[in-house]
């Protein structure tokens, strides 16, 4: 992800380091996208606030989703909603991350099995990165989402995913399948 | 103040019996049936008559009664005058729905018959803005009838799982 | 122009689109488009095969006040099985109520001064809503949806230090509400910005159907834990905050928000009252029926939540499930006669309007 | 023929005059938007970035600069793609090429041209037009009534900003930055006080008071931050804009606000004169001086930001038409009473 995707094939020493500066920046610059939907928008709005305080680790909220990094699906997305969420995503600029935070934009949560109006999960018109289950998570557990999405970013290649290390992951996928049988 | 069944009094003798009738069942609070052809005048009457007053509709219902085959809009007035409330119920035909509008005596009637519409499908006559309020305006169906079957699709997302 | 404030809109308090007409920054026109967040609450309440499961989605209509939701249901369903809640019960109801009265008007507040460009009152307010937040946990082990309350009683009984807690937060809060007042009620920028706009004259306010704190601030007394008591409000002393005008036209933005305020004052006298006269012992549950089977009827019955008047219509058919529940919310009926009142209005009055009728957009869509 | 050795002389001065203000304002930005946002978490009761780079969040914003680098950069449908693309640099540009007449020390200012401070509010001009070309040209209505309200508010309130400038440049009879400061040298006013013209002139403690409101208004801050209110607009006329091109804005925003926290220091508050007099004075601490002297006035504007709500546009307008400006003039002629009295 992000401006120099794959247009290398191979890296070296600097592309390496270069590689951790960047993301060792924008892990720690995660700007959120300024909207809630439901309740959990609450409880996003209570990580913000004093108590737990968002901007320990630089994460500010952005009202423009252009300048905004990652979107918080805070809440219950309705299918009148679902084309104004995908939307904004797009809005977005790359490189973006999306966090699903609650039970109701992870599947639909309790409204999944009459809600004929609510989208059975937020992933079938975008991509997740992270999940933060709850309903609603409690701040902490935002806060979790958070430390788990800069995990993922300080995995990220400017390179994309070399192939050897590709290699190294099916192996791994088809050895997992063995211990199972 | 003033209990329902004097407000029913009230109201016989002012229309006459043939087109309101007083019920109630086994818990629960009474309500007064009225034709759905005389809901405007009966409503205008409550509103401005100095004994009643109800110069408040405090909710709106559409109900859906399928072994009757009808449709019914539930009234719950006030009056914050006289700290009194009564219930008006309407019944049409599920193939007819037609109910007067009283958006023009009480203003917050206009969304809510146009909830009722979205939810049950009553058709409010000479309602200013009949639309769907809460789905979006291309959706199938009113969800709360009874006989609702959820639509599969919606733009190209499905509904279910 | 016409121009689109929200779905996505920081001030809009949700998922609410106003389509707006403007000449210049003027408004002509407002078009508020609601059902972003239709979780289709009704249809939920019928499909449950217990009364008592619809509990849990009425947490969900207005998630800043979920105690006050469950309250009204709960008094709904016992007024049509006719059941008798323990004394205690009725006090620990109560008090909860009114913290979360308190707790709901304080983001009501933070988020209007946060609409208006003040941003630290609105973080001062949360910090003391979270103190609220912490009672409710050690309470029912929840932050924000709770369903505690259980029809003919609650879910189980209330922390020991409860009284302790509760008390102790009383103390600290009524400081916080000075410096609220310092910070906000008196400047002389708020004021400026509230006064005089957005006025909602009394009758209109009626015919819209206006409750709560939008309808007192219109100089209406009604308020029904006073007009219409339910539960055990009519054995504690406090008074109805009224807008008076005393900065502008009554009935503008300033009055809805000074009512507010004085409201978070008068929750705590009935939060005192309460404490000193609450039962020490009792089963809460004891009165919790096992089968909940309505004869046939129905009723509407309404209680005062922070935001105005709630009200549950509920139809029994004698099945273990409600034959329909129709849930009549006050933010739906105040998004009504949003248009009514901001005709005329600049853009950052709009903000301000739509701040100071403390909309929550879960109940306005169910 | 191209005289080289004439042409190295000419240009490496100028490149070195052109380094120093940029880099100045690239440290100073760094060090306030991490600045306020401690600022903001102690008047919020939080704590404020802890995180990133160890100490007290120290590296935040270099964590952002390098992070907004690297952001994908949009240019809206239909938008005006070079207005679009041009106008923040343009902005920082203005901003940047003001800082040329400060006098940061005795020994050093960019270039001390005899008509300093005409030419800073002329250059400073220039961020209207270029707020209004992004928000012109990002097709997008909420940037365009930002863009609007900028160009209105920025215009109105240029002239009691110039006004009150003009009762300073009465009283020192100058408009050489340098020659300003120069004069206000010495402890000599009360037999205690620094010869600040602060100190100098009664009228000129209304006259700064008016300045300082107005430049709040000029930098776009609570309580006048009406072009990018987030509330109301989303982001003004930043709405559309991101990575690169949205930090320029940021960065100009912030130099403006040093810039006339700056001009501020040099007309009231003596420039790089010590306020002791000969003690701790020449040109270093004369840097040290002026910088702590802008900065102080940049963190009340800071503190201002997180204490008040925001007006309204017309309320705006009337505060600078209605009483600014006819309080400014008054103001001026005042002064210039005194100092014929006098």
């Amino acid at each position: 992800m992000g401006m120099l995707d794959k247009k290398y094939h191979d890296s070296n020493i600097i592309i390496v380091s270069l590689e951790k500066a960047l993301n060792w920046a924008r892990k720690n610059s995660l700007w959120y996208e300024q909207f809630g939907l439901a309740c959990c928008a609450i409880e996003m709005m209570a990580t913000a606030a004093s108590r737990y305080d968002f901007d320990r680790f630089g994460i500010l909220p952005r009202s423009s989703p252009r300048q905004a990094d990652v979107m918080i699906v805070a809440g219950t997305v309705t299918l009148k909603m679902a084309s104004r969420i995908e939307r904004l995503y797009e809005q977005m600029s790359e490189p973006r991350y999306v966090i699903s935070m609650g039970s109701c934009s992870n599947c639909g949560g309790p409204y999944w099995e009459h809600g004929y109006h609510v989208l059975k999960g937020v992933d079938k018109v975008i991509p997740v990165d992270v999940y933060v289950p709850g309903c609603p998570p409690r701040p902490e557990a935002l806060l979790e989402g958070f430390l788990k999405l800069q995990e993922k970013i300080t995995g990220e290649t400017i390179i994309g995913e070399k192939d050897k290390d590709l290699e190294a992951v099916k192996a791994e996928i088809i050895d997992s399948n063995k211990d199972e049988d | 103040m003033k209990t329902p069944e004097e407000i029913f009094e009230h109201l016989t003798s002012q229309f006459g019996e043939d087109e309101l009738s007083f019920e109630s069942r086994d818990i629960g609070q009474p309500w007064i049936a009225v034709q759905a052809s005389k809901i405007r005048e009966v409503s205008k009457f409550l509103r401005d008559e100095p004994d009643l007053l109800f110069n408040t509709l405090m909710c709106l219902s559409g109900v859906h009664y399928p072994k009757e085959e009808e449709l019914g809009v539930a009234y719950h007035l006030n009056s914050t005058r006289h700290n009194h409330s009564i219930a008006l119920k309407v019944r049409v035909p599920e193939n007819e729905p037609n109910v007067p509008s009283v958006e023009s005596i009480w203003k917050t009637a206009n969304w809510h018959e146009r909830e009722a519409w979205d939810m049950t499908g009553v058709v409010f006559d000479d309602h200013p803005n009949h639309k769907r309020i809460l789905l979006p305006e291309d959706w199938e169906g009113h969800p709360l009838r009874k006989d609702y079957v959820q639509q599969e699709f919606y733009q190209g997302i499905p509904t279910g799982e | 122009m016409t121009i689109n404030m929200g779905p996505q809109h920081p001030s809009t308090h949700g998922v609410l689109r106003l389509e707006l007409d403007l000449d210049g920054e003027v408004i002509k026109n407002t078009r508020p488009n609601i059902g972003y967040l239709h979780r289709c609450f009704e249809k939920y309440a019928e499909k449950m095969d217990d009364y008592s499961k619809v509990v849990p989605y009425t947490d969900r209509m207005d998630y800043v006040s979920a105690m006050n939701q469950e309250h009204g249901y709960v008094i709904a369903v016992e007024r049509m099985l006719e059941l008798e809640v323990p004394e205690r019960v009725e006090y620990i109801r109560v008090i909860l109520a009114e913290l979360q009265r308190i707790a709901s008007h304080l983001l009501g507040i933070g988020t209007f001064g946060l609409d208006l460009g003040a941003f630290t009152p609105f973080l001062y307010c949360f910090t003391e809503r979270e103190k609220i937040l912490d009672i409710f946990e050690r309470t029912s082990g929840a932050r924000l949806l709770y369903n505690y309350f259980a029809i003919g009683g609650l879910i189980k009984d209330v922390h020991p230090d409860f009284k302790k807690d509760t008390a102790e937060f009383t103390k600290t809060l009524r400081p916080v509400i000075k410096e609220l007042n310092d910070l906000l009620s008196t400047n002389q920028i708020f004021i400026k910005r509230t006064a005089n706009i957005g006025v909602l004259p009394e009758k209109v306010a009626l015919n819209y159907g206006a409750s709560g704190p939008v309808l007192r601030g219109s100089g209406v007394e009604w308020d029904l834990r006073k007009n219409d008591p339910y539960s055990i409000y009519d054995r504690f002393e406090f008074d109805i905050p009224t807008g008076m005008g005393e900065v502008g036209t009554i009935g503008d933005c300033w009055d809805r928000y000074i009512v507010r305020v004085r409201e978070m004052e008068q929750s705590l006298r009935i939060i005192e009252q309460a404490l000193d006269s609450m039962p020490d012992e009792g089963d809460v549950t004891e009165a919790v029926p096992k089968r909940i089977r309505p004869k046939e009827g129905e009723l509407y019955a309404r209680t005062e939540t922070p935001r105005g008047e709630l009200g549950y219509y509920i139809i029994s058919d004698k099945s273990a499930s409600p034959y329909r529940v129709k849930a009549r919310a006050p933010s739906f009926v105040h998004l009504g006669l949003l248009p009514a009142i901001s005709k005329g209005a600049l853009i950052a009055d709009m903000v301000a309007i739509v701040g100071s009728i403390d909309i929550v957009l879960g109940e306005v869509d169910r | 023929m191209i005289n080289f050795a004439a042409n190295t002389t000419y240009t490496l001065p100028i490149l070195v005059h052109a380094a120093i203000p940029l880099t100045i304002i690239l440290v100073y930005a760094l060090v306030a938007i991490w600045g306020e946002r401690k600022i903001a978490g102690f008047i919020q009761d939080r704590l404020g970035p802890m995180n990133v780079g160890g100490w007290h969040g120290w590296a935040q914003s270099i964590a952002d600069l390098l992070k907004l680098l690297q952001k994908e950069d949009i240019v809206p449908n239909n938008a005006s793609r070079f207005l679009y693309k041009f106008a923040p640099f343009m902005m920082f540009a203005a901003s940047y090429a003001a800082f040329a007449v400060i006098p940061f020390s005795s020994s050093y200012i960019g270039s001390n041209i005899n008509i300093g401070v005409f030419y800073l509010l002329a250059v400073t001009s220039l961020l209207t037009l270029s707020i209004i070309m992004a928000a012109w040209a990002s097709n997008n209505k909420w940037s365009l009534l930002g863009g609007m309200r900028s160009a209105a508010q920025m215009v109105s309130y240029e002239v009691p900003t110039i006004a009150t400038v003009l009762t300073v440049i009465i009283v020192a009879g100058s408009l050489n930055l340098m020659t300003i400061t120069e004069m206000q040298a010495g402890n000599d006013t009360l037999g205690f006080l620094p010869n600040w013209l602060i100190f100098q002139n009664p009228f000129l403690i209304v006259a700064f008071i008016i300045f300082f409101i107005s430049i709040l208004a000029e930098a776009h801050r609570v309580p006048f931050d009406l072009p990018e209110s987030e509330s109301e607009l989303v982001a003004g006329y930043q709405t559309e804009y991101s990575g690169l091109r949205w930090a320029m804005f940021m960065l100009a925003e912030y130099a403006d606000m040093l810039l006339l926290s700056l001009l501020g220091s040099v007309l009231f508050f003596g420039g790089w004169n010590s306020p002791f007099g000969e003690f701790m004075a020449g040109p270093v601490w004369g840097f040290f001086w002026f910088m702590l002297k802008g900065l102080l006035l940049v963190f009340v504007m800071m503190w201002i930001r997180w204490t008040l709500p925001r007006y309204r546009v017309d309320q705006l307008m009337h505060i600078c038409w209605g009483i600014l400006i006819p309080l400014s003039f008054i103001n001026l002629v005042l002064v210039a009473l005194w100092e014929v009295i006098f």
